[in-house]
């Protein structure tokens, strides 16, 4: 770990087993909770929105793991939470090889029965609403995905 | 690691209480609980999130799945939750016009599910 | 953050600041409690000597910081949490300057009056009782604490 | 940042009844409140802990401090602790034979301090 010196930002090194995802998650919340601008309510949003970023960079990189006819590598999921001026960013970065998010063909409305044939992806969808901006990055070797959040609603000073 | 599962029977409704965080980690073991249920026979299933904090979209995937099982069967299938945190996943997935979700254990066994 | 690969390790970077203590404590808090061979009250132990480690580090980066004349460069507290077989192990680095445990000097006996005039002090000491094995390493330019937990008493399985 | 103090007064006794966790971000805070009953004139203080799920080294100076500030004055000083996770920490660093630490805060109100 050889972080850019910033006195506000927080990483996070997470193996790629579904145990630790809520260690991302008690991680974001405890900053979020820190700052006054974000109320309870967009603290959950942020919470699940790192949440499905982890998730997916973990199953990805699960995934990744099992193709290579070597052992697994494990290599790490990373989590960089940035307190900016009226923004949280978070990036969360994996090895996983990279994907097209732009390829991923969106499900039926809910109201259209096909719609149950569809257990999975509710996971970006989610992200795209939870977020002020999101961003799919590739990189080299897997994905960077840059969240923003703003706080919403009525700040509560803490 | 944090879930908890607790069934009950009551008339001929199957009611799994779930308490914890469901999430990528956690929620097999609720989906394996919902598939026990159903292969056993139980086609009516209330599963209350009241003593649950936190569900992601692996979470709501595994109820789609326990509703599209039960739903083969002519079953019903309803879910119980008042708290506003998990309600909104619910609402802004557009699944809560998916689900029965009802405010109490009570309105989901009094509906048809 | 370019983590030696392992399945198990958790990385923790924090910035030099007193309220991330905090964020420490969740995090091998929730390590040691997915861990069933560690009951409560040696979690609470794990907590109390990675939180006295990370206090250390960060109130040394802090007057490091204020001694340097450039403006602080907030050099980030690592925190490195490897889950092994019968044992947990904790290693706190920061990038301080560095000091010798050896010539600290040990504070009167509680029950000599004197001991009152001793505010601090209480961190090393309890960083020694809490772990099974603890060592203060200097690294180029800083400290490495590395701490041992093994599980005591009986095992709680979770 | 999460601490919480309130302060009371119960005949001659002030009482500062501290919740949350005492650590190098929040025992500030704890340290000026103390400071500020002494001045005050306030010289028999009971802080009580039974809110308290963590306390480091930090927080174990502070109470010190405490301690001796009153003592300059010829008062009180108690703590109020019956939580094992907490009484560990006086325990294992011989603070329980420096403190008088009291299970509830009526007996630390029936002693001398
Ligand atoms: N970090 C990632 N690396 C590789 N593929 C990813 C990543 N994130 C998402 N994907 C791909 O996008 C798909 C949709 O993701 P998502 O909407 O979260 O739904 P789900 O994970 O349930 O499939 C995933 O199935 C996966 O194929
Ligand atoms: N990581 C570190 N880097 C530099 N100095 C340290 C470090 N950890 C401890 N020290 C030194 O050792 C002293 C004793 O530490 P400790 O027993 O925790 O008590 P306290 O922090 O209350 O002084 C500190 O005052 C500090 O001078």
């Amino acid at each position: 770990m050889h972080a850019a010196p910033d006195p506000e930002v927080v990483e996070l090194a997470l193996p790629a087993r579904p145990e630790v995802v809520s260690v991302a998650r008690l991680v974001v919340g405890a900053i979020v909770a820190s700052d006054p601008l974000f109320d309870d309510e967009r603290g959950a949003d942020l919470r699940l929105a790192v949440s499905e970023a982890c998730t997916n960079a973990i199953q990805a990189q699960l995934a990744a793991d099992e193709r290579t006819a070597v052992p697994p590598v494990g290599l790490p999921i990373l989590m960089r939470c940035t307190v900016g001026v009226g923004c949280i960013d978070v990036v969360v970065t994996d090895h996983a090889g990279g994907f097209d998010p732009s390829t991923l063909v969106p499900h039926p409305e809910v109201t259209d029965p096909a719609r149950l044939e569809y257990e999975g992806g509710l996971g970006i969808p989610l992200l795209r609403m939870l977020t002020d901006h999101v961003e799919f990055r590739p990189t080299g070797d897997g994905t960077e995905v840059r969240m923003r959040f703003e706080p919403h609603g009525d700040p509560v000073r803490g | 690691m944090d879930l908890r599962l607790d069934v009950s029977q009551r008339g001929e409704w199957s009611i799994v209480e779930v308490g914890g965080e469901i999430d990528v980690a956690t929620a097999p073991r609720l989906r394996e609980q919902l598939i026990a249920l159903v292969s056993e026979g139980h086609h009516r299933i209330v599963v209350s999130l009241e003593a649950v904090d936190f569900i992601d979209s692996t979470g709501l995937g595994v109820l789609i799945s326990g509703l599209k099982r039960v739903r083969t069967h002519d079953g019903a299938f309803a879910v119980v939750c008042s708290e506003p945190r998990i309600l909104k996943v619910f609402e802004i997935t557009g699944l809560d016009t998916v689900f029965n979700v009802a405010p109490t254990l009570d309105d989901a066994l009094a509906s048809e599910g």
